[in-house]
This record gives structure tokens, C-alpha cells and sequence, in this order.
């Protein structure tokens, strides 16, 4: 099956400027959503209900003066949020959003996802430690630690989905989902990879490498200008990018009766997105010990409860 | 199904003892022990290399496999060596490899 | 010819060489996560995406995070430099790179003159290819390996714990 | 009846623990009282239990055999060794000599150690050595056998040196150790070699093995010596009789018990307990009786010329042994075992008696500085001359009838004249010299410079057993032990009558000559010509051993003193140490330095791999 080119690199772009526009957006429709269930107006200011914030934004980030500190480690400094937009943006390369709509179909696509996921944690710890402050340290000095945590279940979580549809490819998970959604056998395995999605992210609860009340501003302190943009867009495309796996991986991908394919991917994607938000919206924030406690002695075992009850039923059926 | 593609085994092979060679250069030359434990990780890799570029030769799933094995072991010893660093560290307040000649005869 | 190989070789082995050389252990760091992305790509081209996705998620991603996080933990600041630089005289490393270069000569030579350039055909191994191998016929190595990861983790614990070295014996309360 | 005769070895076992183990239950030490009732008790009961058994099963049938199997000791390949124990009629006479004469002596020793502040470790020594002299003569199988012997070696030894803050008696005991320890070796090879050759070391299974003719003459020859060796050393037979003399060092009582009535006459019962064997090998018998007729002799000339009553005795007690030995070696074997019993009765009396008068003069030794005794301790004396007219062999007492026997077999046995008869009655008339020298030289004449202060010091309990002893003394000769279902019997021959007046007369000119010697000898000193110096010394053995042996072995252990041959180990132990250092150069704990050896290896090995 042979594409044309054009088809191709419009598959491309399209999903590249889809997900970064989409990923800016959120960062006003994330604000609006934190306002309407706290019961406060969020940004309404500017354009109707505060659309064009989020050009106001940009504009204010890219004219600032990027600012670097003189004891920071610069080459580091600079390349340290450039790794997890572009980890991110690689990752979104796999995952199908319709049967026509993805740009690269791979075998292998469940662990190049995760495997962009485990460098995205370069560029926290990088900013971190490039910062050359004690917070900024601390926290990636955190995120490390969480990140490689919480990556172990991730990652077993998504085992019993493998093993349902026998595949790492992600469209054939997708297909292997036409009758059922995976979230029914596999529920135990969607609670734990959703978790872990979190944490992955650096959301709240789990946003401790950032926490603002110990650590001001925790691995990005230092940073202004477009580079902390670049890791503000790079947190929301990682929220979107964990809710476009869970609904592959869990919700079916693009299955859903009447509406073309492409909108009940969306449409699924934007709850879980909204989903996210309400998290922040409502939890408080856990102690650092409190999070590792709960990743090693909670997550870890129901991760691995769920593979070998996964597994055995399946070795018994078959 | 065969690759046509690929490069060859003896680039594969060379390239392996290459990344071999400078590990082991560096963990002869490096009186850090952090850099000498990063040495010690390219010259595994370069063993593991060298399994999955046989594997690939021989067309069987061994060379992948004995990567596994090479990658859980690789972990298993970064996990100790880095608490054995974390305990030198403690005890002599540096990390010169030099130091830590307590055996000597 | 395969120019792509030829470029990802050439970056592994000059991150490689910029590690062994480079003095500033973060930096050192990245180079050596370059030179095992650039690896993963190799293996990737040699018909092995699983080794390629496992090198980047537990090596990359793991591996060198665990790394980086006990360099950070010991945090020596900018005197690292300068000491790097003082023990990284060319004295010092003049020995073990000609040392290292012969043995690489030999290597050179031993694999020009082996004799099997006979076939070239390279094969594809999926995942699931290795996993049936890795659970039928090395199901006992498997079993061994999980033995020796819980050894280091249990020796991992026990070693990290930090204790006084005055007084030496376990601490009663930690 | 038969779990009787199992009881009789351990009663003094059971003793001997009890009288070692108290300690462990009394901080105090227990009255003499009890320790003796323990003691001497479990001995008594003993000899009873011995008697009652042999009234019960042996004494309507002599050719009764008793085996009494109490448990498995060594299983090993074909070796199969069990605490088996062989009950006959020459382990029955062995049985009541040393029960019963063990329990006079005992008795005796009560009374003779009375205030000793070891009483209790004597008599744990004397009970142990009962024990183990009881199951070297029940023993069914050598190596049960070579255990008692070993044991009675060890009791004998423990109790030489009793007195061992003394360094002499430390000596002497020690030289009795190693002495007889060069007898056990050639026994014990002995043992090895007859087990390679008929794969059994019980001693019955052996005797029908050996009696199979096609077994080997030479290996039983060369076994037989062998076990010869061991009784020589056991018996203080020559060449090995050296240390009998120093083990009077001992208590009296030990000299009576262990050096005179029962261990030395080990060596007699284990050449009679295996004279199958000996039948088939007449070198053997020859061995066996030219060492009984050389040691006779030899000792008895050195019984002249003594100072000291113990070792008169002690060389008379070897003298005695030869004869047993000569009895051996001419096929007498009950005469041997007859004198042995009748010299248990009369040389335990001696030596009691003995003990008596030396307790009288507190502890004075020397004869020469006796004399005139008979006035002072009359019951002594009496009994003392009934041991002497009995060791003399005076006709009617016991002495006469076994040693009469001996001698007409030794004639029988040559058809005629001959050098072993001949040896057997100038032993006789040397012997009736020196008894009556002794006798005379303590208790006739004039008063030696100890005699004055002469107490009897005799206590019921000593005199109980030596009037007891007085008795077998005199009328020991009409208990004919029934030995012949154990040796058989040999066909009656009367000799000519001249040499049984031989026989008789000898002793008789041997008193007559002692009268005439030593009934005024002065009791000022010792004057010694060079002869009797020369027997004194006992014909020179212990200089020519010093000379011979000792000597040339200190200056050996002088010379390596610095250890010549340690000197190989130590240069060893340098070399090593120089390697070490060497080696301790590379490992300079620099793991730098290792990498950079190992890849230097590699390089050389991969380097061999090219050329090749």
C-alpha cells in the first residue's frame, strides 16, 4: 500500500500542529475549566469568554527577555525543554486517531511510546539540575525518582492490554477492541495505567517535582520566556498524550457508532483530558513519602495482580 | 523475513568492539567512579550489541534474548554499584577510585 | 552502502569517546545517552525493534536516570571540573588509550580475517518471536534473572542505607 | 549364671566411674570409708560373682565354654568386631586371680594407703585397671584383647607414677610406657598380619583358620613372633625387662596387684590364650623358650646382688616369668598357667609382706640397713617366709608343684638332658640363693640402722589378706586348675628318678648356700665386687639401652635441634612468603591497575590467538 507523499506529509503536519495548537488551547481551556468548578470566572478578559488569552500568552512569552543565569549549566539550560516537547510530539506519532489519520505505524508502538516517555523525564531532570539552584534540584531530584517509579507499573500495566490483542502495534489494539473496550477485562490495569499517567505527567496530585509551596517553582524556577513555555506546552501535550493512549488503549481508539471515527477519538480524548483537569481541580497534594509509599506498595502489586489474573484467564480460555 | 538492508555483520561486530574498546579506555583512564561506572555501561552495551547483531546474523531470537538478560543484569549491577558509591562516598568524602585501596597487599 | 548505519555508528562512537574524555559528569551523561539512542537505532536497522525499544526504555530511560539521579544526590558542585581535569592528565590516560587501541587492532584483525562474510541476509525478529523464546526455552535463565534482580534490590537497600561509619554496626532505629 | 561372668568386668568399671565422677556431685571429698567400701567393694563383688559363676556352670563341666555377646563395636569391610566375651577355663583361672587376689590386694591397700591424700584417685586407678586386665583375659577377639592391654599399660603407667610429684617416679613410669609400648607395636603388627592373612581377628575363628593346613607356617611363624614381641614386652621378658625394676616406684600394693600377680603375666596368657598357633611354628616355641630360659637366669643373678626389697622381688618376679615363658616355649602350657596362678599367690604375698615391713620402717627400702626383724614383726615375718620357701619352690608348698612340673616337662619335652632343663634348675638353685638372702639379710642377723625404730604397722585389713595369701601360699599346689579341655592332655612319662631329686634338691642347696652367705652379713654397706655390681646393674641392659639408643637419639635431637628437616618445611614457608610479597606488589588494591592488567591479558591472549 503505497501512499502518496502529499497524503503523508499532511498526515504529518497536520497532527503536529493539531496537538501543539490543541496543547496551547488547553492552557486557557484548562484555566476555564479550573474557574467553572471553583466557582470563579477563570481568564475573561480577553476575546469572547477569554479565548485570545491564550494569544496574549504567547505573545508575552516570546517578547520576554529569555533570560539565562550566569551559573547556570547553559548548553544543558537550553536543551533541557526542547527534550520533552519533542519526546512528546515524537510519541503522538503513533498513536491512530482514525483508521486514516496517524502518521507512522509501528510494530512496536506501545514501547516507543513509552520508551519517548522515560527520555521525557531527561528534560525535568536536566532543567533541574542546569539550573543550578537548590529547588530546581530538589526538584528533579524528585521527579527522577517518581518518573522511574512510576514507570514500572506503567509499563506492566499496559502488559494485560498486550496480551488481549497480542500485539504492541497500537492500531492493531485499536482493532483488536471492534467488539469490546479493553477497560471492561481490563480495569484494573486502566485504573493503575491512569495513575501512573498522572504521575508521568507531573500533574497534580502528583506535580511534587513543582511544588510551589515547598519549592517554588521546583525544576523550572530559573526558566522564563519561551522555554518555560516550552515546558508548560510540553506538560499539556503530555496530558493530551495520556489521554489519547488511555482511549486507545483502553476506550476503544476511534470505535463508537454514528460519528466518523476522528470525532469519537476526540471527543473520548477530551473527557479524559477534562477529566484531568477535574483531578487538579479537586485533590490536594500528596507527601513526597506518601506518593513512593503508594507507587511501590499499592500500584505495584495491583499492576502485577492484574498481569498474572490477565494471563491466567487467558491461559485458560485458551 | 530478511532484511536487505541491513549493514553487515563484520560492521555490526566491528562497530561493537569499537564501543568495547573506548569503554574499556575510559574505565582504565577515568579515576572517577561515576565515569567509570558509565564506562562500565558501554562496554556491556557493546557486549549486548554484539549479541543482537549475531542474533540477527543467525536469523534466531537467542541474540534478543541474551540482550534481556544483558539489560537485567546491567540494572541489577548499576542498582549496587550506585549504593556502593553512595557508601564510599559517606565513608571517604570523594569518589577517586584511587582512594579505595584498602586490599592493598 | 548503508549511510544511515554509517551515520548512527559515527555518533555512537563519538558520544562514546566524548563520555570517556568529557569532564563534566552530566554532560558525560547526555553523551552517553546519545551513543545508546544511536545504538537503539543500530539494533532497530538490524531487524531487532524489541532490543531497540528495551535499550532506550531501561538503559536510557532507567539506567542513566538512576545515574544521573545519584550524581545529582552527591552534588559536588564546579570543583567536579577542575578535579576531573586534574585527574585526567595526558599521562594518565596516554597508557590505557594505546592499551585499548591495541586490543582494538586485534579485534580489527581477528574479525577481517574470520571467514564468514558468506551470508548476508539479515533477519527480522519481532517481539513476539524473543518472547517465545525468553519463555520456552530460557525459561530457567529468566527465573534466575528475576533471582538476581531481587539479590540487587535487597543488596541495593542494604547497601544504600546510610550509616555512620564510626560506629559501624546497623542502626537500631532506621 | 552367664550374665553373672558380663558383670564381673563391669562392677569395676562402674566402680571406677563412680570414684571418678564424684566431683562432679560432692564439692567435699568423701571419707576414706566410703571410698573404699566403692572401691574395694565393687572388686569383692566381683571375685564373688566370678566364684559363684564357676561354681554354677563350669564346675561339673571343665570342657564348658561360655560366650557372652553384649553388643556390636566396629563393623568394618569384613573386620567385624564385637564386646564379645570367651569364657573357658584359663580365663576362669585368670578370672579368680585377678578377682580374687585383686580383691585381697585392694583390701590390703586400704589399709597400706590409709591418709594417702589421693585415696580416692587409687583406687579409681586400681578399679580401671581391674577393669581393663578383665577384659583383656575374657576378651573373644584380639583387638577387645588389645584394648585391655593397652588399658592395664595405662593403669600401670598411672599408677608407677602415682607419686608424681616426685620427677623419679614420673621417670620411671614413663620409661615403663615407652618400653612396653615397643612390645605393643610388634604385637599390633602382629595383629594386622594375621588379620591380612586369615581376615578374622577372633581368636577362636582364628585358631580353626590357622589350624587349616593350608595355611601359611611362614606368616603364622612371623605372626607368632610378633605376638611373642608384645609379651615380652608386657612380661619383662628380655630383651624388654628393663623397666620392671623402675616400676617399683609405685606403691607397694600397685607392684603386688599390677607388676607381679596379674598384668606382667599377660604376656604368659596371651601366648597360652593362642598356643594353637604356636604348636604350628617351632621356631616360635624355641623363641619363646630361650627368652623364658635367658631371662630366668639373667634375672635372677641380678636378684643377688640387689639393695633394695622391692626390686629383689621385681627381678625375681621376672625370673619367675621366665619360667612361665620356659614352661611356654617346651608345649607345659598348664604348667605355665599353674605357676602363674601359684606365683600370683605367693609373689603378692611377698610383695605385701614386703610392703608391711617397709610401712613398719617408714618407708625404708634398703636391706642392708634391716635385720633381725623376726622380733619385731613376727606375723611378717611368718608370712613372708611362707612367700619365700614357696617362690623357692621348698617342697610342699605351692611353688614346688608348679615349678616341679615345668621342669620335667622341659625334660620330657627334649627327651632327656638338655640346655633348657639345665637353664630351668640352675634357675631353681639361684632362685632358693636369693630368696633366702633376702629373708635372711631383713629378718635374721643383727639389726640394720632402720631396724631400730621398727613399729608394726599392720591393720586388720592388711593382715586379713596376707594370712588369706599365706594360705594359697602353702596349699595353692593342690588346686589343679582342670585345664585340659583347653589345652589338652599329654601322655604321662615318668622321667628317671634323679631328676626329680634334682628338681627337689636345688632349692634346698640354694638356702643352704644363702645361710651360709648372708646369715651374719654386716649390715654397714655395700661392698660390691665388680660381678655382683655388673648384676646389680642387671647385667648392664639399662647402660647399654642408654648407650645403644637413648644416647645416640638425644644427640640426634640435639643436633636437630634447629630441625634439619623443619628446615625444608621453613624454607617453604619463605619461598611462599616471598612470593607473597611479590605478589602483594601487584595487588596494590588499585582497580585501575587490575583493569589495566586484565586488558594487557587479554591483549597477549588475543594476540596468541592471531599468530596461531
Amino acid at each position: 500500500m503505497s501512499t502518496p507523499l502529499w497524503i503523508t506529509l499532511l498526515n504529518i503536519f497536520g497532527v503536529l500542529i493539531a496537538t501543539v495548537l490543541l496543547a496551547a488551547v488547553l492552557t486557557w481551556g484548562e484555566r476555564r475549566l479550573l474557574g467553572f468548578w471553583q466557582d470563579r470566572p477563570g481568564p475573561n478578559r480577553v476575546g469572547p469568554f477569554g479565548t485570545l488569552q491564550v494569544v496574549a500568552d504567547m505573545i508575552k512569552l516570546f517578547f520576554k527577555e529569555d533570560f539565562i543565569p550566569r551559573f547556570a549549566d547553559i548548553p544543558v539550560f537550553v536543551l533541557a525543554p526542547t527534550v520533552v516537547m519533542a519526546t512528546m510530539l515524537i510519541a503522538f506519532a503513533v498513536v491512530p486517531m482514525s483508521p486514516s489519520i496517524g502518521v507512522a505505524d509501528l510494530n512496536i508502538g506501545l514501547l516507543f511510546v513509552l520508551a519517548m516517555s522515560s527520555i521525557a523525564v531527561y528534560s525535568i531532570i536536566l532543567g533541574g539540575y542546569a539550573s543550578n539552584n537548590k529547588y530546581a534540584l530538589l526538584g528533579s531530584l524528585r521527579a527522577a525518582a517518581q518518573t522511574v517509579s512510576y514507570e514500572v507499573f506503567m509499563g506492566l500495566s499496559l502488559m494485560g492490554v498486550v496480551m488481549l490483542s497480542g500485539s504492541f502495534n497500537l492500531r492493531d489494539i485499536v482493532d483488536a477492541q471492534a467488539g469490546y473496550w479493553f477497560i471492561l477485562p481490563q480495569f484494573l490495569g486502566f485504573i493503575v495505567f491512569f495513575i501512573a499517567g498522572i504521575a508521568e505527567s507531573r500533574r497534580t496530585p502528583f506535580d511534587l517535582p513543582e511544588a510551589e509551596h515547598e519549592l517554588t517553582a521546583g525544576f523550572h524556577t530559573e526558566y522564563s520566556g519561551m522555554k518555560f513555555g516550552m515546558f508548560f506546552v510540553g506538560e499539556y501535550l503530555a496530558v493530551i498524550l495520556i489521554s489519547a493512549l488511555i482511549t486507545t488503549l483502553f476506550l476503544g481508539g476511534w470505535h463508537g457508532p454514528w460519528l466518523p471515527p476522528i470525532v469519537w477519538f476526540c471527543l473520548k480524548t477530551a473527557f479524559l483530558v477534562a477529566l484531568f483537569i477535574l483531578l487538579r481541580a479537586s485533590l490536594p497534594r500528596p507527601r513526597y513519602d506518601q506518593l513512593m509509599k503508594f507507587g511501590w506498595k499499592v500500584m505495584l502489586p495491583l499492576s502485577l495482580v492484574n498481569l498474572l489474573a490477565t494471563a491466567g484467564i487467558l491461559l485458560w480460555i485458551a | 523475513m530478511p532484511i536487505e538492508t541491513a549493514p553487515g555483520l563484520e560492521a555490526g561486530i566491528l562497530l561493537a568492539s569499537t564501543l568495547f574498546c573506548l569503554g574499556l579506555a575510559g574505565l582504565m583512564m577515568r579515576r572517577n567512579v561515576i565515569f567509570m561506572l558509565m564506562c562500565v555501561e558501554i562496554c556491556t552495551n557493546a557486549a549486548a550489541l554484539m549479541f543482537v547483531v549475531a542474533g540477527a546474523h543467525w536469523g534466531n531470537a537467542d541474540g534478543q534474548v541474551m540482550f534481556i538478560f544483558v539489560v537485567t543484569l546491567a540494572a541489577a549491577e548499576v542498582a549496587i554499584a550506585l549504593a556502593l558509591v553512595l557508601q564510599f562516598y559517606h565513608r571517604k568524602h570523594t569518589v577517586d577510585i584511587d582512594q579505595l585501596n584498602d586490599l592493598r597487599g | 552502502m548503508n549511510y544511515l548505519f554509517y551515520l548512527t555508528a559515527a555518533i555512537a562512537v563519538l558520544s562514546t569517546t566524548m563520555v570517556i574524555f568529557h569532564r563534566n559528569a552530566v554532560h558525560a551523561l547526555l553523551y552517553l545517552v546519545t551513543s545508546l539512542l544511536a545504538v537503539a537505532v543500530i539494533f532497530y536497522q538490524y531487524g531487532a525493534p524489541l532490543a531497540a525499544a528495551l535499550e532506550v526504555i531501561i538503559y536510557a530511560g532507567a539506567i542513566m536516570v538512576l545515574i544521573i539521579f545519584v550524581i545529582m544526590m552527591l552534588n559536588q558542585g564546579d570543583s567536579t571540573v577542575v578535579q576531573e581535569r586534574a585527574w585526567l592528565q595526558p599521562s594518565t590516560w596516554v597508557g590505557p588509550a594505546l592499551l585499548s587501541a591495541l586490543l582494538l587492532i586485534q579485534l580489527i584483525l581477528l574479525v577481517s580475517s574470520a571467514p564468514f562474510s558468506a551470508v548476508r541476509a539479515f533477519h527480522y525478529i519481532g517481539p513476539k518471536q524473543v518472547g517465545i523464546a525468553l519463555f520456552s526455552h530460557y525459561v530457567l535463565a529468566v527465573e534466575l534473572a528475576s533471582m538476581l534482580l531481587l539479590a540487587g534490590l535487597v543488596g541495593a537497600f542494604h547497601l544504600a542505607r546510610h550509616r555512620k561509619p564510626e560506629t559501624g554496626r546497623s542502626g537500631n532505629a532506621n | 549364671m552367664q550374665g553373672l561372668l558380663a558383670w564381673v568386668p563391669l562392677l569395676p568399671l562402674i566402680g571406677f566411674l563412680i570414684l571418678v565422677g564424684i566431683p562432679l556431685f560432692y564439692r567435699r571429698e568423701p571419707p576414706e570409708s566410703v571410698i573404699t567400701v566403692i572401691g574395694v567393694g565393687s572388686v569383692g563383688i566381683a571375685a564373688l560373682f566370678t566364684a559363684v559363676a564357676t561354681a554354677a556352670v563350669f564346675w561339673q563341666t571343665p570342657s564348658g565354654v561360655v560366650n557372652i555377646a553384649l553388643w556390636q563395636w566396629m563393623q568394618l569391610g569384613e573386620l567385624k568386631l564385637g564386646i564379645n566375651f570367651h569364657v573357658d577355663w584359663l580365663t576362669l583361672v585368670m578370672l579368680m586371680i585377678v578377682t580374687g587376689v585383686g580383691f585381697l590386694i585392694h583390701l590390703y591397700s586400704a589399709g597400706y594407703m590409709r591418709k594417702d591424700p589421693d585415696f580416692r584417685r587409687y583406687f579409681a586407678y586400681l578399679n580401671l585397671f581391674i577393669f581393663a586386665m578383665l577384659t583383656l583375659v575374657m576378651a573373644d577377639n584380639l583387638v577387645l584383647l588389645y584394648l585391655g592391654w593397652e588399658g592395664v599399660g595405662l593403669c600401670s603407667y598411672l599408677l608407677i607414677g602415682f607419686w608424681y610429684k616426685d620427677p623419679v617416679n614420673g621417670t620411671a613410669a614413663c620409661k615403663a610406657f615407652i618400653v612396653t609400648r615397643i612390645g605393643d607395636t610388634a604385637m599390633a603388627i602382629g595383629l594386622f598380619l594375621l588379620f591380612y592373612e586369615f581376615s578374622t581377628l577372633n581368636i577362636p575363628e582364628l585358631i580353626n583358620a590357622a589350624g587349616d593346613p593350608g595355611a601359611d607356617r611362614e606368616i603364622i611363624t612371623i605372626a607368632t613372633l610378633l605376638l611373642l614381641g608384645g609379651a615380652v614386652g608386657k612380661s619383662a621378658q628380655l630383651p624388654l625387662q628393663t623397666w620392671l625394676p623402675d616400676a617399683m616406684a609405685g606403691p607397694t600394693p600397685v607392684s603386688a596387684l599390677i607388676h607381679a600377680a596379674t598384668m606382667v603375666t599377660a604376656g604368659v596368657y596371651l601366648i597360652a590364650r593362642m598356643h594353637p598357633l604356636y604348636t604350628l611354628s617351632e621356631t616360635a616355641m624355641t623363641a619363646v623358650a630361650i627368652v623364658g630360659a635367658l631371662t630366668l637366669l639373667l634375672a635372677g643373678f641380678s636378684a643377688i646382688a640387689q639393695s633394695d626389697i622391692k626390686r629383689v622381688l621385681a627381678y625375681s618376679t621376672i625370673s619367675q616369668i621366665g619360667y612361665m615363658f620356659l614352661a611356654l616355649g617346651v608345649g607345659a602350657w598348664s604348667g605355665a598357667i599353674f605357676h602363674l596362678m601359684t606365683h600370683a599367690f605367693f609373689k603378692a604375698l611377698l610383695f605385701l609382706s614386703a610392703g608391711s615391713v617397709i610401712l613398719s620402717l617408714h618407708h625404708e627400702q634398703n636391706i642392708f640397713r634391716m635385720g633381725g626383724l623376726y622380733r619385731k614383726i613376727p606375723f611378717t615375718f611368718l608370712c613372708f617366709t611362707i612367700g619365700c620357701a614357696s617362690l623357692a619352690a621348698l617342697p610342699l608348698t605351692s611353688g614346688f608343684y608348679s615349678k616341679d612340673q615345668i621342669l620335667l616337662r622341659a625334660w620330657e619335652f627334649h627327651q632327656g638332658f638338655n640346655s633348657l632343663w639345665l637353664a630351668g634348675v640352675l634357675g631353681a638353685l639361684i632362685t632358693g640363693i636369693y630368696t633366702f638372702r633376702v629373708l635372711f639379710l631383713v629378718f635374721a642377723g643383727s639389726e640394720g640402722a632402720a631396724s631400730r625404730h621398727c613399729k608394726d604397722a599392720n591393720t586388720p585389713a592388711m593382715t586379713i589378706p596376707l594370712a588369706i595369701l599365706a594360705i594359697l601360699a602353702l596349699l595353692g599346689g593342690l588346686l589343679t586348675p582342670p585345664l585340659q579341655a583347653v589345652f589338652g592332655t599329654t601322655a604321662e612319662r615318668h622321667p628317671a628318678a634323679w631328676v626329680e631329686g634334682v628338681a627337689i634338691a636345688m632349692p634346698l642347696i640354694g638356702l643352704g648356700v644363702a645361710w651360709q652367705l648372708y646369715r651374719r652379713e654386716k649390715k654397714t654397706g655395700e661392698q660390691r665386687s665388680r660381678v655382683t655390681q655388673f648384676w646389680f646393674s642387671g647385667w648392664g641392659f639399662d647402660w647399654l639401652y642408654d648407650h645403644l639408643l637413648v644416647r645416640p637419639f638425644n644427640m640426634l635431637a640435639r643436633l636437630n635441634h634447629n630441625d634439619m628437616i623443619d628446615a625444608l618445611y621453613k624454607g617453604t614457608a619463605a619461598f611462599s612468603r616471598q612470593l607473597n610479597t611479590l605478589l602483594s606488589a601487584s595487588q596494590n588494591g588499585q582497580v585501575r591497575w587490575y583493569l589495566a592488567t586484565f586488558a594487557a591479558g587479554s591483549i597477549l591472549f588475543l594476540a596468541l590467538l592471531v599468530a596461531l
